[in-house]
């Protein structure tokens, strides 16, 4: 019972049943989602061709958030219920929302030059995205600063709640320095209306890159629980040794 | 010195089926021990067996993965300041502040405590206890190791608390020192305190109870 | 509340000894703001528009400076394990922290701020914004940045992590402090921000040292 | 064949829309090769350690 950190089987039989069919789902979506999004939508009327990257942009704007509260919740049920896959699962999130984070900061400077003329812009939105791109470099960097692992994951679960605590304040603040300091752009990141011809590509797109983080989530996850397997036979062989 | 329930037959302060997870391992498991007021409790076991683990567990820094630490039959986790208000901790770490000197240092500690009530000669009858009187005003950056750990040591002196956790309290200690020590500890418990200390000196206390932590190794795969 | 004392008061006798560092954060904030010039030119408009930004940030990063050390050297030696072995809250010792980091570091740097409102010619009616939004935000980065401070105790990059923790936490801070001051120089009243930033303050208040004692005792363990 | 021409045009946005799909192609799988790699690491380094203990089966997604 008391070495349950150490394999937690369970999880393991768990994870390898569904995962071939959450990959299976993830590139069937992807491929309704593409083929939906750049050959059988039409063009904008407003903003021509570019409104495909919108197709990209906001699944991976959406996903950097979804990525931090799932981190955020885990972490909250690692520190109270001290349940050991929560950790693991927390850290297997960060750098795939990281990555998110990335791509929504790239795609959005990506759209922002045909549409504004600049390769970046202090949108609020996009401003956020930035903060949100440092709280998880801070969560991933506290992660791994200490030798222990258990000692690094305890630490960035505070910081994470933390930084959880903060994002609304902080996406507050940026909005209203936004408004203070820049007129209203006229071209809004979603555009005036989503018309439905643009939705569907974009649920298609936004439920595809939900299953994708599923997917590597659990990839990820089972690398941990592997490697603490690892670490806890190499202690055991250097403790025994000492006997 | 307050709250003791003296001759309860029921034990004080009770540990049961401990589970302790530290560093990535299970340091040991299933462990449990029990005190009652004047008794000490000498914790054996090899480097790394988990002695100083159990005392931490003990003080309440951090808690054991399972299992649960009581006294008299309440949770010490349900209310951890009354537990600090009962128990001294001599950890590795001699807490002296170079810049202040032995006397300002006890004095702080002390007046963190609850009993600390007639202040300045409870402190200079410690360092008298101890052998090092002529200490009070001298900066902590002067000491020596072992001076350091018998200002540490008159530390607990200084102000009562009825639990006493030692961890090797007798490292870098002389044999007169060693003595002073082992003289505290008498009074200490026949003043109905209780002490749990882990040490490698060979003559233990007097009628201590002995726990091998190295019994309840977790050796599961 | 007197424990709470005791530890201020120790801490401020501990800062003075050791050679107060509010004068090298103070000559930080300074020479941070002096570079500007340098960079931007020296033209006074360019430079009063500007100002209330470049204060800030430079406030900011300096009061970020002696962060590191609020609970590294009583980690090292062993005070921090004790004080959480003491009857006195966790919370209150990390509030007491911060409280010695404001006065040290927080007060000196709202007390150099005019002048350097001076060097970056800051229009006549910028200074009492200034004031009082630095009054108002300072103590709100000491009590954040006391979070970051606890959670990087014994890892192995100190500083560095701490100022990746902590700076995305002070932006909120940061905005409304400088647009407090824009406000005012602007002729409007300032009255929104200077609320907002104390409603930062009050709800820093009893969450940051709730969350720095959790982090300490997670580093202690 | 002229459609192929527009599609790859994009109305001019062409060189906007296709790096932005590229980087996002190249993050998304690259995370995942990286992924299954260092899982595919640790699983040997742990069939090095403990042979017997091995037992979660080696499936292939």
């Amino acid at each position: 019972m008391f070495h349950r950190f150490a394999n937690p089987a369970r999880f393991l039989r768990f994870a390898a049943v569904i995962q071939p069919w959450i990959a299976g789902l993830t590139v069937l979506l992807f491929a309704v989602g593409l083929y939906l999004g750049l050959l059988a939508s039409p063009a904008d009327y407003q903003q021509g061709e570019t409104v495909r990257m919108m197709y990209v942009h906001v699944p991976s704007a959406w996903m950097a958030l979804f990525c931090y509260t799932g981190m955020a919740i885990s972490c909250g049920v690692a520190l109270i219920w001290k349940h050991p896959l929560a950790d693991l699962a927390a850290k297997a999130t960060a750098p795939v929302g990281a990555s998110f984070t990335f791509l929504a900061l790239v795609t959005g400077s990506l759209w922002g030059k045909p549409m504004w003329g600049a390769w970046w812009v202090w949108d609020a939105r996009l401003t956020s995205m930035l903060v949100l791109f440092f709280l998880y470099l801070g969560y991933m960097a506290l992660n791994n600063a200490f030798d222990d692992p258990g000692r690094g994951s305890k630490a960035s679960s505070i910081l994470a709640l933390v930084g959880f605590v903060n994002v609304p304040i902080i996406k507050f603040s940026v909005d209203w320095w936004n408004t203070l300091h820049q007129p209203a752009s006229v071209v809004k990141m979603g555009g005036p209306a989503i018309h439905a011809s643009i939705l569907s590509p974009l649920l298609v797109m936004g439920v595809a890159f939900t299953t994708y983080y599923l997917w590597v989530l659990l990839i990820r996850i089972r690398r941990e629980v592997t490697a603490n397997k690892v670490r806890a036979l190499q202690m055991r062989q250097a403790s025994r040794g000492e006997q | 010195m307050q709250n003791h329930h003296l001759g309860s037959s029921l034990s004080l302060f009770t540990g049961t089926d401990l589970v302790c997870f530290r560093g990535g391992r299970t340091v040991f498991a299933g462990l449990g021990f029990a005190l009652s007021p004047g008794e000490a409790l000498m914790l054996r076991g090899p480097n790394g067996s988990g002695k100083s683990s159990l005392l931490r567990l003990m003080a309440g820094l951090g808690q054991p993965l399972e299992g649960a630490l009581t006294w008299s039959d309440e949770s010490i986790a349900n209310d951890p300041e009354a537990h600090n208000a009962r128990l001294h901790y001599i950890g590795h770490a001699d807490p002296v502040k170079p810049v202040l000197t032995v006397t300002e240092n006890l004095r702080f500690w002390a007046t963190l405590r609850p009993g600390f009530g007639n202040g300045e000669d409870a402190i200079a009858s410690a360092l008298e206890k101890l052998g090092i009187g002529h200490l009070a005003d001298v900066p902590g950056r002067f000491l020596s190791a072992g001076q350091k750990r018998r200002v540490n040591l008159a530390r607990i002196l200084a102000a009562p608390a009825s639990l006493w956790l030692l961890d090797e309290p007798q490292t870098a200690l002389d044999r007169a020192a060693e003595k002073n020590l082992k003289d505290a500890i008498a009074d200490h418990r026949a003043g109905g305190g209780m002490v749990a200390i882990s040490s490698h000196a060979e003559n233990s206390l007097a009628n201590a109870r002995e726990l091998d932590i190295n019994q309840f190794r977790a050796d599961s795969p | 509340m007197n424990g709470f004392l005791a530890i201020v008061r120790r801490d401020l006798r501990l800062a003075f000894r050791q050679g107060l560092d509010s004068l090298m954060v103070v000559a930080f904030f300074v020479i941070a703001v002096v570079l500007f010039p340098f960079g931007v030119g020296p033209q006074p408009n360019t430079l009063a528009r500007i100002a209330p930004g470049v204060i800030w940030v430079a406030a900011l990063l300096a009061s970020m400076l002696s962060l590191e050390r609020l609970f590294q050297t009583d980690y090292e030696d062993g005070s921090l394990e004790l004080l959480a072995l003491q009857p006195v809250a966790l919370e209150i010792t990390v509030m007491a922290k911060v409280t010695v980091h404001w006065l040290t570091t927080g007060l000196p740097l709202i007390v150099a701020a005019p002048l350097l409102g001076v060097l970056m010619n800051l229009p006549e009616d910028g200074y009492m914004p200034l004031m009082i939004a630095l009054t108002l935000g300072t103590p709100t980065l000491s009590l954040i940045g006391a979070i970051g401070a606890a959670l990087i105790l014994g890892s192995r990059r100190g500083g560095i992590l701490l100022s990746l923790l902590v700076l995305p936490l002070y932006i909120p801070v940061l905005i409304f402090g400088v647009s407090a001051v824009d406000v005012v120089i602007g002729g409007f009243s300032a009255k929104p921000q200077l609320l907002i930033l104390s409603g930062l303050l009050v709800g820093a208040l009893p969450l940051c040292p709730w969350a720095g004692a959790a982090a300490v005792r997670q580093g202690l363990e | 064949m002229e459609s192929l021409q527009a599609f790859w045009d994009m109305g001019g946005y062409g060189h906007f829309v296709w790096p932005a799909y590229g980087v996002v192609a190249v993050v998304l799988i690259g995370l995942f090769v990286e992924s299954r790699r260092s899982l595919k690491s640790a699983e040997a380094e742990l069939a090095a350690l403990a042979p017997s203990k091995a037992e979660d089966t080696d499936d292939e997604t």
